[in-house]
């Protein structure tokens, strides 16, 4: 069975033949990984924004897009290319400097978030032993860019959608941070190799009980806070604030917002994965049987893969379903609500983990 | 003297605030309203409608049309009820001239209107959703809406713009198909209600959006002269066709619906279950229609008899009233029509006054604001 | 290995960002207008600058979150030995967590939660 | 607020939520549900049947020998309200030597009708239809101006 | 109450009224000067309550200007149309009622603004659909667009 990391190896051991300084090696290897990287990046939003359109689409009882593509498969691509023929204006009040910069900002951080999942045994960028902390610690970074784009623009919307989205992730930060941290709390480790590894006999979901069930619910909540999706989409709340912190944005720099939602879905999807369904573990259960061996067959990485896009799956549902919430009502949900109930969530877990109740 | 004063004392507004515009060219307006909100963070501290965008000064256009045409130039207003507006004109040269209509044209129009109203409530429906942020009601809206629709098509020969009254009567009789696909529609409409509240009635953040904020007092409501659903959801009794029955609503049995808090759940509450009353409405008249003309005689010219004829109706917004001053002639002298958004509007800065942001745009849906029909 | 790996993926947002703005900007065909310029606001025309001493509403939210992030902070190292530390571990986080809920419940009595 | 009611809050909230999932998760799964149409492709294979009585445009049907039933009475023309409707009269020499009323030209603006039937229901002769096309769009908006009697087109016998 | 004791009780109170003959409501003329007065004591009475104005609007007869008030009283279900005289024709100009009944307030700009009828002690008399500058007052007899057209 051919495996992901089988293939990065012969790769490595093509180029160090060709290649003998050391220096060069590793420059090398790391560009062959950018570009795949940065090319995987763009099918992956691609087709995040296809999947919503078309789920949006079913959900709503039409069609979706049928006619750029086969099944409209490219009319995305079609819209990135009309994105790219427009004009990227700057408004004439604005702070440019920061206006310009806060594009990157989202886009460098979204990719710097990438590196420790690990997508398949053996694959993975940076396998840190850090891993969860990392994660949970840049991709808050994000929030800088979005305050710099809502301030910089100088606009009553703009200013508005950011400061509640500063509100907002910074709140719904704890929470994904304490859900985060009761499955620390089971593994021992930050190390996302380990936290996969540790599920080798059954996803956390199965064999941590109830209470990391309740973690696992507050981190789609809170991570769908986080990454501004519907019902929480308040900084860009369309019926209220126009576009919210990106009303001034236009072409390209648009498209790079756009990029950095989709990529930080898919990667808080990608840690919902990793962290409470496994990884890319197979489904197994109880000791060694049929069913086991059947489940290995499959390769790690559509695990991960499939695990990531039915996370994502629910979150569209989400923002399909539910209208969006209030302001103070988005707060009372995480310092009522949330907040509480995962500290105390995590005593449970401790419990769990020490005593050693879990499967 | 009793001052009827019902502002709490305006909150201070200073040079300084935070002064932001909402419209004309905003998603949430539905058209082109243009509000100056004053704001204190999120607080909203002061609301001023300002109107007149897609003012067309109908009434002036009004002055230089025949009676018979100027009830087509009222499709424009209220283009929600456009049959509703239709029937407003039509009523008022009617009882000018003193005609009878004929008892299966008054029905086919009530039948009409109550269609027009359900047509009307069921875009608002999916017009709320998409202002509290949930997009996927508006289509199921649509698809009622559309049924609605192709059954106005048939018998109208248009979908919005029915054009299909004429003083006296009717243009044409129904069409065939009329009567099946009515049917048709009660079926199906009442299973979508359900589906309605499954989606956005029962749905925990609707509610919490809705309830409790946009208070307007019975005696606000009163004194605003709110109508329609807004007035009755703050228990002010207005229905027009109840208190004033016109057409075939003497001849139906509906309830009134009534709130008692007037906010913003309760104006949704309210249209909710209007539309069920209409499927009633329609329910008991659309095995009933008698045979007979569906148009009475009535001159090529019609030349109304001097004086003053004021005449309402209950569109899917409210009271609609018409008053026709006449000098005798050909064309009416002066036209008034008292248009129920106008008044609905103008309560707006009432309610929203310290309410957050995203209030102000779920209050507005729940005025289901025309603004055709504010401008004229 | 990290560290290269994370220059690598900076450069790889940067050149990914600055070309694909520097395609649009040599691909997409530019005009002048004044009105280009402004802020959207409805399609009215501002009144003064969005740059105005803001409520602080959102500000006491960021202030409680500060104090609550560096708990959590600490409670990462805590996490990955809570396993081998044992029953210990247990009642420091129990005291621990006490404080950190009496900081929450303080919080809200004093209204820091509430929205203005 | 009560532990308990705490709790059922939460409880009651989720339910109410999935409810809701579950409508939309059953529209997605059903997809004989869909009611788009598919505009252009439905004109083409004869999906899209307008209703006989559907206002597209005011039409003046011509029968085979080129004739029309306009008298030129313009009764349309004082019955529209929108004044899109403009005739032109001549005077013609019958055979017998009478000169008579006839149209020159029938001029309609498109772009000011509403569409509001009043001209068909006054036409005394019935020589205005209003025609099923209603892809009106055009990039001059002088198109829109339209003659609707062809040339030498002729009153139809026995129409008064 | 009915018509006629509608009709007697203003007239015992306010003998200056004028009713006219038939019509489809009760229909009290009165000079523009004295209906603030009359108005108040029709909403205040408690045997009138005229509570609920449902339109105010304004006629121009060339001669003189005429405010219509519309009244209808949601406790008695009763109606009646209170006609105000504005005799001058340059400078017309009557009491405000937007402190009786809020839903003046707008009725009476739009009836500022298309007829130049002036509102003392209105709180906030401008234009409201037209602009600021707009010349002339549409809805009046006597009013030629500016910019019109003939098609």
């Amino acid at each position: 069975m051919i495996t992901l990391s089988e293939i990065a190896h012969n790769i490595h051991v093509k180029l160090s033949g060709a290649i003998t300084n050391e220096t060069l090696l590793s420059i090398t290897e790391m560009a062959i990984v950018g570009i795949i990287l940065l090319g995987s990046l763009v099918m992956l939003s691609f087709f995040l924004g296809y999947m919503e359109r078309k789920v949006a689409a079913f959900m709503q009882i039409r069609l979706g897009p049928n006619r750029v593509g086969p099944k409209g498969s490219l009319q995305i691509v079609a819209d990135t290319v009309k994105l790219l023929f427009k004009e990227g204006l700057t408004p004439n009040a604005s702070d440019k400097f920061l206006f310009n910069t806060a594009p990157y900002i989202m886009v460098i951080t979204t990719m710097l978030v990438i590196a420790p999942i690990a997508y398949s045994s053996g694959f993975q960028i940076w396998d840190t032993s850090i891993g969860v902390l990392y994660v949970s610690s840049v991709s808050s970074v994000s929030v800088i860019g979005i305050l710099m784009a809502g301030w910089s623009s100088n606009n009553k919307y703009s200013l508005l959608g950011a400061m509640r989205c500063g509100a907002q992730i910074v709140s719904y930060e704890l929470s994904i941070g304490l859900s985060l941290i009761a499955i620390v709390v089971l593994t021992g480790s930050l190390r996302m190799s380990d936290i996969v590894m540790s599920q080798a006999d059954g996803w956390w979901i199965f064999k941590g009980h109830i209470p990391v069930l309740i973690a696992f619910v507050i981190f789609i909540i809170a991570s769908t806070a986080e990454i501004n999706r519907a019902p929480f989409d308040l900084a860009e709340a369309e019926s209220e604030l126009t576009a919210g912190f990106h009303t001034e944005y236009s072409g390209m720099k648009f498209a790079m917002f756009l990029l950095a939602e989709y990529i930080n879905l898919f990667i808080v999807c990608a840690m919902g994965a990793t962290l409470f369904l496994g990884g890319w573990m197979p489904l197994h259960f109880g000791a060694d049987n049929a069913f086991n061996h059947a489940m290995d067959y499959i390769p790690g990485f559509v695990w991960f893969f499939g695990k990531t896009f039915f996370l994502i799956f629910v979150i569209m549902w989400f923002r399909w379903t539910f209208p969006r919430l209030r302001i103070d009502q988005l707060l009372n949900l995480e310092w009522k609500y949330l907040l509480p109930i995962s500290m105390i969530n995590i005593l449970l877990v401790t419990i769990i983990a020490i005593f050693g109740w879990h499967f | 003297m009793i001052e009827h004063n019902l502002l709490e004392p305006d909150m201070i507004t200073e040079d300084g605030d935070f002064v932001i515009n909402i419209g004309p060219q905003h998603p949430s307006t539905h058209g082109v309203l243009h509000l100056k909100v004053w704001l204190d963070g999120e607080t909203v501290k002061k609301v001023e409608p300002h109107l007149g965008y897609i003012h067309r000064s109908i009434e002036k256009m009004c002055e230089s049309l025949s009676y018979r045409q100027y009830i087509f130039s009222t499709s424009r207003m209220d283009y929600l009820s456009a049959h509703i507006n239709n029937q407003a004109c039509a009523l008022a040269v009617e009882m000018g001239l003193g005609v009878e209509v004929p008892d299966r044209a008054k029905v086919i129009r009530t039948i009409l209107a109550e269609l027009t109203r359900l047509a009307s409530h069921a875009l608002w429906w999916g017009c709320m959703g998409l202002d509290l942020g949930a997009v996927t009601p508006f289509f199921y809206a649509f698809r009622e809406r559309e049924f609605i629709n192709d059954i106005m098509e048939e018998t109208c020969g248009a979908r919005l713009t029915q054009n299909f009254i004429v003083p006296g009567g009717l243009m044409a009789d129904i069409h065939p198909n009329f009567v099946p696909k009515t049917k048709e529609l009660i079926k199906m409409f009442r299973a979508n209600i359900d589906e309605y509240n499954q989606l956005l009635t029962g749905n925990v953040i609707f509610q919490q959006r809705t309830q409790n904020v946009g208070f307007l007092s019975k005696e606000a409501a009163i004194s605003y002269g709110t109508s329609g659903p807004v007035a009755r959801a703050s228990g002010v009794s207005c229905d027009v066709r109840k208190h004033y029955p016109y057409d075939a609503y003497d001849r139906v049995q509906f309830k009134e619906i009534l709130g008692t808090t007037g906010d913003s759940w309760e104006r949704y509450v309210i249209r909710i279950d209007e539309m069920r009353e209409s499927l009633s409405i329609i329910e008991q008249l659309i095995d009933n229609i008698p045979e007979g003309d569906i148009v009475a005689k009535t001159k090529q010219v019609i030349k109304l008899p001097k004086g003053e004829f004021y005449s309402r109706v209950e569109t899917a917004r409210g009271e609609l009233g018409v008053l026709l001053v006449s000098d005798g002639g050909s064309t009416p002298y002066r036209v008034k029509f008292r248009s129920p958004n106008f008044s609905n509007l103008s309560a707006l800065g009432h309610i929203a006054k310290g309410s957050k942001i995203g209030d102000l745009v779920a209050m507005m849906a729940t005025l289901d604001l025309v603004i055709p029909d504010v401008d004229r | 290995m990290g560290s290269a790996a994370l220059i690598m993926l900076i450069i790889c947002g940067l050149a990914f960002a600055g070309g694909g703005i520097y395609l649009s900007k040599v691909l997409a065909k530019t005009s002048h207008n004044p009105v280009k310029g402004e802020a959207y606001e409805c399609g009215i025309p501002t009144t003064g600058t969005s740059w105005i001493q803001f409520n602080v509403g959102y500000y006491l939210f960021a202030l409680i979150f500060l104090v609550f992030d560096v708990e959590l902070v600490f409670l990462y190292p805590w996490a990955t030995a809570a396993k081998s530390v044992g029953v210990v571990a247990l009642i420091e986080i129990v005291v621990f967590m006490f404080i950190l809920f009496m900081g929450l419940l303080y919080a809200y009595r004093k209204g820091a939660l509430k929205w203005m | 607020m009560g532990l308990g009611s705490y709790i059922s809050t939460v409880f009651s909230s989720v339910k109410s939520l999935l409810s809701g999932m579950k409508l939309t998760g059953y529209y997605f799964t059903h997809h004989k549900e869909i009611v788009t149409q598919q505009y252009p492709e439905n004109k083409r294979e004869g999906a899209l049947i307008l209703p006989e009585r559907f206002r597209g445009e005011v039409t003046m049907p011509h029968d085979e020998n080129n004739e029309h039933r306009c008298t030129g009475c313009q009764s349309c023309e004082l019955s529209c309200p929108n004044g899109s409707i403009k005739i032109i009269t001549k005077q013609e020499v019958q055979p017998d030597g009478k000169k008579k009323k006839a149209i020159d030209t029938w001029v309609y603006h498109l772009d000011m009708c509403t569409f509001c039937n009043l001209c068909i229901e006054a036409c005394p002769t019935q020589a205005i239809v209003m025609g099923q096309e209603f892809e009106h769009s055009v990039f001059d908006k002088k198109k829109l101006k339209k003659i609707l009697n062809k040339p030498d087109s002729k009153l139809k016998a026995g129409v008064e | 109450m009915n018509a006629e004791e509608l009709k007697q009780e203003i007239l015992a109170f306010h003998p200056s009224v004028v009713f006219d003959e038939g019509g489809q409501f009760v229909n009290a003329n009165i000079d523009a000067a004295d209906v603030l007065t009359l108005l108040t004591e029709l909403r205040n009475r408690p045997a009138f309550d005229f509570d609920y104005m449902f339109c105010l609007t304004c006629v121009d007869y060339k001669t003189h200007f005429t405010m219509f008030y519309h009244l209808r009283s949601l406790t008695h279900r009763h109606e009646m149309v209170v006609k105000a005289k504005i005799a001058d024709v340059n400078a017309p100009a009557v009491d405000t009622v937007s402190h009786i009944w809020r839903t003046a307030d707008f009725m009476e700009r739009e009836v500022y603004d298309l007829f130049g009828v002036k509102f003392f002690r209105h709180p906030d008399l401008r234009r409201i659909f037209l602009d600021e500058n707009w010349p002339g007052y549409p809805l009046r007899k006597n009013y030629e667009d500016p910019n019109m057209i003939e098609l």
